[in-house]
């Protein structure tokens, strides 16, 4: 077992929470005032055709013949059928998960990367004009509601600019027109750019802020006086001691800010209209689509465990002081 | 006294630290003191009585807060900035202190088992610092840790471990062999063992003194115990509020101390061997470095205090050979 | 104290700022008359502004932050909704809070005990939970989400931050020598929990509702902006999401930019208010004295 | 004298963690997790059967390293843990079960002063709150009796002006002065027996022997038995009248103080007599090298648990843990040597 006991262990937890989760979903939607299918049935149906229905979607089985059926489907990934697409909705979310995944990660990473060099810069240079500037624009960036920023990133660089496609996410004219592979992957980039600005900035900020606190306070540690003293040079000292201790407070709140940057992916597919896990799930609310807005939020919940998974697994690897075994 | 070539001269030294309000600590006021080669000169005193700002001062490590006020060191080190000789080491930029430490000075710090990066491995963390002040390959610096695993007696497999996995004493033990890694010319050991239990410590200073035998290292030996310091030193500095009140030889020390605060601690300290005696401590309380005494600074707390210790600062001066004293009621006989 | 951090000084005057808005808002309406409603209000004297295709003009003498499409006053509404993130976003904390703290200090006093695991275990898988897909689904069932839904909804989903500071530092007061004394002089857990804990934690978790009544007003206004929020309620998430819904985004920037920049700035008067507060109670940022 | 106090066979096993275990890292805003799994089913002997007596009005020292499991017992007395086994007995009563009205009346009777003085007073209560808190609990007098008292226990510990520090706060107090405090709040109630565990060992020396001197004095005025923990034998060579030297969970030896000082029959106390450093640079110690380090009490040796260290070992030690032998009247100790 040895090195794998701790990624096993967390896998089994993350189950656990998924499960816990969907039963709060299916407990909220069986016990919320109305008829979970009143979306679905129209009053002017006759009675057979709705019992058809509610047959149909197990609706007259006891409560935990349902509970049973709901979690085999969502084990088997059998989410039922889209009303939109008139297709299995696994199929439908199929098609949209590449690209959520492709402006999700993307974003995360950058903002990861990005908010630890910058907060270990600022928290470095501690009370300069540096600090005291980026503190403040990066708390204004932070608090700004992503939607609006994303709007106005439109209106600027889209509208008056025109140096980036409005929304969507790929050209349909030059796609159908038959361009190069090399030239559908700079496609995608550039309506790329746009959302991924909108995304990053928000989390970017945040994880800076919170390397430049986890960062002040690491330098006060004695490990990192003892280094300055011992007459490393600087750079070493706030790299190798400062700012490594100080990453690992910032990446457990960044996994504590994941479920609410995963929000901000939805409004800014929405804003941009692009064709992700997000964006159908507006979508689907908005026509009432009921299958597929729960299978969307299905596979954004699944998503996010796994994501707190990955880092975690990353986080024991990174801080010598977890032991495996 | 025999004219042994100083490696250290410390001449009248003031700092401060800055406190919000205008206010300041006067850490240390004015102290004077010497270290000569191959020798170990201890300092001895309570806590908050300015002894490990002075060895902050000296490698000038303070805290952003510390200003240092006037006076002078003076360090024996090879060429450095053009100067050699005696270099005032205050009168050096950052860059060139830099060098000084760790290559000219190194140190054992106050709570060494905070003084490892807690997510690097120790021996790593060793190497790293031989690499970079005397720019050795990586397998000399492997091959120059092992020796130094052999001085202060850690298995060298032991040096791939985290400083968690480590045992006070070994970590103790690790931070020696890190002052030691770049063969500086002088240690200031400040506190080296406390927090550690009296058989490792005991064991700690047995190789300290065997390490300082061997090596023939100048030191200075920063302590709260006067027993300690007195066993391993070959002059003892007690420090009291900030000012030097008595230096002598060790041997001298515990028959001849004159001072009131010195022959106060000596009758503080239990002991286990002799006599069992009457403990009887220093009444009162340290006073506040930020509202000193008018006087001399121990007067509030002192049995023998006359009129002239409220009033003005006794002079710290020369009682016998090589004896020097700040006190009153004693140099007025 | 509170004088020698800067920017908790720029959180008060901002937040100041924001309270005389939120309160000058009905003797708003109430100075100009009823067209000046925040909802539904128009004012009638109004043609159509060719630039924009609709009844909505950019700031005047009259109308200070310019009229929407519909010929309602901004400024009206923007005060509305200044109004509504102080409720929503000071509910949403408050409640949060009390059940973060209460919370926080049960699993710490019994930590490692099965009620600390129990809710430790609620408080990851809450945390694991996207919350506003959350909310958009259940909107999705009830319709829209009245304004007292969500303000409960998001207590259940906000006081895991604060308990888990909380939790901390009890299990850390948990074993100190002070805590001990009590309980060798003869002090029962519940003094020990509210005399010696209580007093000792509670500061540390005033970051944290700070934190909580920023994500509350941001999270209410994404939930506005899709379209999901209470209808009866102009708050500055619906003003943009009616700015957007009538084609305006990029014809009236006085209407889209308001609301944008109050819930920016209100957001962040609270952030820089909890982390000014922070450094102050918070003895491991404090340097020597 | 009547024993005032006994401890018989005392033992307390703690598991090495269960195999989740959450650690809390200092940390800013967030609590930082940290996993630590270990192996089920290790238990770590922290006392490992201890007995002895406290008599009436003694001072009873209680020296030894650092997890050698001193404090353990300490804790184990005042109830802040419950045993695994052995009993305890105050005044002939057997305290380890108590029903919650006997607890209180137990809590008046043993107090504790703690090693940390920066830590053993609640920073928010004044310096009259925390004194006047076990009268409080214990509902002992009026409202006005009750400030007085505090005033006058003040007085006795020595701390001066009295009145000057009922309002005040322990973070403005110097550490001496904190422990003086802590001392007032511990006597207050008039325990019987006292539970000292390092009282002086965070203070500094010109303080640390006015403490010993005034909890001496203490003693007497208030007819009090007192457990004095300590790592530093020549600390209890001045305070104690008897002691108990233990290593690894178990005593080793004990008896009178002095006879134990001047004729110390164990290796282990005689090696932790050669360590201390004394003042006086003439005075020769004759050393005993100790091998290697203090095992990992989850691991204790085989036999006699100080062979692996001992200069003396012999065969038998590593086979036969050894029983105690009565060196003196009142003096044992537990060595295949003698």
């Amino acid at each position: 077992m040895g090195r794998l006991r701790y990624p096993l262990r967390r896998i089994i937890e993350g189950l656990i929470t998924l499960f816990i989760v969907m039963t709060i979903i299916f407990l909220l939607f069986r016990v919320m005032p109305g008829d979970p299918l009143s979306i679905v049935i129209d009053p002017k149906m006759t009675p057979e055709v709705k019992e058809m229905i509610r047959h149909s979607y197990g609706l007259d089985q006891p409560m935990f013949v349902q509970y049973g059926i709901y979690l085999k489907n969502l084990f088997t990934l059998n989410l039922g059928e889209s009303f939109r697409y008139s297709q299995p909705v696994s199929e439908v979310l199929a098609a949209r998960i590449p690209n959520t995944l492709l402006l999700f990660t993307s974003a995360s990473v950058l903002s990861a990367v990005l908010g630890i060099i910058l907060g270990r810069i600022i928290a470095w240079r501690r009370n300069s004009k540096l600090e005291y500037g980026l503190t403040l624009a990066g708390l204004f960036f932070y608090e700004m509601p992503i939607f609006w920023f994303g709007l106005i990133l439109i209106y600027l660089f889209a509208f008056r600019l025109n140096l980036f496609p409005i929304s969507g996410m790929i050209d349909f004219e030059l796609w159908t027109l038959g361009a190069t592979t090399g030239e559908k992957i700079i496609d995608i980039l550039h309506h790329l750019i746009l959302p991924l600005i909108t995304l990053t900035t928000a989390s970017f900020c945040g994880m800076m802020l919170l390397m430049r606190t986890s960062m002040v306070e690491t330098m006060k540690e004695d490990y990192v006086e003892a280094a300055k003293a011992r007459g490393l040079p600087d750079k070493v000292v706030r790299d190798s001691y400062a700012a490594r201790n100080a990453e690992l407070p910032v990446i457990t709140a960044f996994i504590l800010s994941l479920s609410a940057s995963i929000g901000g992916g939805v409004l800014t597919e929405k804003i941009f209209s692009w064709p992700g896990i997000g964006y159908e799930l507006y979508q689907a609310t908005i026509g009432r689509d009921y299958p597929l807005a729960q299978g969307c939020f299905f596979i954004l919940t699944l998503m996010t465990i796994l994501a707190v998974i990955v880092i975690d697994i990353t986080y024991a690897y990174l801080d010598p002081r977890v032991s495996y075994d | 006294m025999n004219a042994k070539t100083k490696i250290l001269e410390v001449n009248g030294v003031v700092m401060h630290y800055r406190l919000s309000g205008g206010r300041s600590v006067r850490a240390v006021d004015g102290i004077s003191f010497s270290v000569e080669e191959g020798r170990t000169t201890g300092i001895v005193g309570e806590s908050g009585c300015g002894k490990s700002s002075v060895a902050g001062t000296i490698l000038r490590t303070l805290p952003d807060n510390g200003e240092i006020k006037s006076g002078k060191i003076y360090f024996k080190h090879g060429e450095i900035a053009g100067k050699s000789g005696m270099i005032d080491l205050f009168s050096l930029s950052e860059e060139e202190i830099q060098k000084i430490r760790w290559k000219g000075i190194s140190m054992i710090f106050q709570g060494a088992m905070n003084s490892l990066n807690p997510v690097r491995r120790v021996g790593d963390q060793i190497i790293e610092i031989m690499r970079y002040k005397d720019k050795i390959s990586k397998e000399e610096a492997q091959k120059r840790l092992e020796r130094l695993c052999n001085i202060v007696h850690i298995d060298p497999k032991r040096m791939r471990s985290y400083p968690h996995q480590f045992s006070g004493g070994m970590k103790q033990r690790a931070v020696i062999a890190m002052a030691l890694s770049t063969d500086p010319k002088l240690i200031i050991a400040d506190e080296p063992t406390t927090a550690l239990d009296l058989i490792t410590q005991d064991r700690i200073m047995e190789e300290i003194k065997e390490i300082q035998k061997e090596l023939k290292m100048s030191m200075i030996f920063i302590s709260h115990d006067l027993s300690l310091v007195s066993e391993i030193s070959d002059r003892v500095i007690v420090m009291y509020a900030g000012k030097i009140v008595e230096s002598c030889d060790k041997r001298s020390l515990f028959r001849e101390a004159v001072h009131p605060y010195t022959r106060g601690l000596i009758n503080s300290c239990p002991r286990i061997r002799g006599d069992k005696g009457k403990l009887s401590g220093i009444p009162g309380e340290p006073p506040s470095l930020s509202s000193p005494p008018k006087g001399c600074r121990f007067h509030p707390r002192c049995p023998y205090a006359i009129a002239i210790c409220r009033e003005e600062e006794p002079e710290y001066k020369e009682m016998g050979e090589g004896h020097f004293s700040a006190c009153w009621v004693v140099s007025d006989g | 104290m509170f004088k020698a951090n800067k920017l908790g000084i720029i959180g008060v005057v901002i937040l100041l700022l924001f309270l005389f808005f939120a309160l000058f808002g009905p003797i708003y309406v109430e100075m100009m008359g009823n067209s000046y409603s925040p909802m539904g209000g128009m004012d009638t004297s109004l043609g159509i502004n060719p630039e924009t295709n609709s009844y909505a003009w950019p700031p005047s003498l009259k109308h200070p932050m310019g009229t929407d499409s519909k010929g309602s006053d901004i400024f009206s509404q923007f005060l509305n909704g200044s109004y509504l993130a102080f409720l929503i976003g000071i509910s949403i904390a408050l409640g949060a809070a009390i059940l973060g703290v209460i919370m926080g200090l049960i699993s710490g006093y019994w930590g490692g005990r099965w009620i600390d695991s129990l809710i430790m275990r609620s408080a990851d898988a809450l945390v694991s939970i996207p919350f506003l897909p959350l909310l958009i689904v259940i909107a999705a069932v009830v319709g829209s989400l009245h304004l007292f839904t969500f303000i409960m909804i998001m207590m259940v989903f906000s006081w895991v931050g604060v308990c888990r500071v909380i939790r901390a530092q009890t299990l850390s007061l948990r074993t100190r020598p002070y805590i001990d004394s009590a309980r060798v002089a003869g002090a029962s857990s519940s003094r020990i929990i509210f005399k010696h804990i209580a007093p000792n934690v509670i500061p540390l978790g005033f970051y944290e509702l700070t934190m909580i009544v920023g994500a509350a007003i941001i999270t209410e206004s994404g939930i506005s902006f899709l379209g999901f929020g209470d209808p009866t309620q102009m708050s500055w998430g619906m003003m943009i999401n009616f700015c957007t819904a009538q084609g305006h985004t990029f014809k009236a920037p006085w209407w889209l930019l308001p609301p944008g920049f109050g819930i920016t700035l209100l957001s962040m008067a609270f952030y820089l208010i909890g982390r000014a507060f922070d450094e102050i109670v918070n003895p491991r940022l404090r340097k020597m004295e | 004298m009547a024993n005032l106090f006994e401890v018989r066979g005392l033992k307390k096993y703690f598991p090495v963690g269960t195999n989740l275990q959450f650690v809390n890292l200092k940390m800013f805003h967030f609590q930082m997790k940290q996993r630590v799994f270990t192996k089920e089913e290790e238990w770590v002997r922290a006392v490992d059967g201890v007995s002895f007596k406290v008599d009436d009005r003694e001072v009873f020292g209680l020296v030894g390293e650092s997890g050698c499991g001193k404090t353990t017992i300490g804790r184990l007395i005042v109830k802040l843990m419950e045993p695994t086994e052995g009993d305890i007995y105050l005044d002939g009563k057997n305290i380890v079960k108590l029903s919650k009205n006997e607890l209180k009346d137990f809590r008046k009777n043993v107090g504790m002063i703690f090693q940390d003085p920066y830590d053993s007073l609640n920073p928010r209560f004044t310096i009259l709150e925390s004194v006047k808190e076990p009268l409080d609990i214990h509902r002992i007098g009026e409202r006005e009796d009750r400030i007085k008292k505090v005033v006058s226990i003040l007085k006795e510990v020595g701390l001066n002006p009295e009145k000057s520090f009922l309002k005040r706060y322990p973070h403005e107090l110097s550490g001496g002065q904190r422990q003086r405090v802590a001392i007032a709040r511990t006597l207050i109630v008039n325990p019987k027996m006292v539970i000292a565990d390092e009282p002086c060992s965070m203070l500094d020396v010109s303080i640390r022997a006015e403490t010993m001197k005034m909890m001496i004095k203490l003693k007497e005025e208030f007819g009090l038995s007192i457990l004095y923990i300590t790592h530093d034998i020549s600390e209890a060579r001045n305070v104690t009248d008897s002691m108990a030297v233990m290593y690894l969970g178990k005593i080793v030896e004990s008896g009178r103080t002095d006879d134990i000082i001047e004729n110390p029959s164990h290796p282990y106390s005689k090696a932790l007599i050669s360590v201390v450093p004394d003042i006086d640079p003439d005075i020769k110690r004759g050393k005993i090298e100790l091998l290697g380090g203090v095992p990992s009490s989850s691991n204790i040796p085989k036999g006699c648990r100080f062979n692996p260290r001992c200069p003396y070992a012999m065969d038998i030690c590593r086979e036969k843990e050894p029983d105690y032998i009565r060196v003196e009247k009142d003096h044992i100790a537990s060595c295949h040597l003698l």
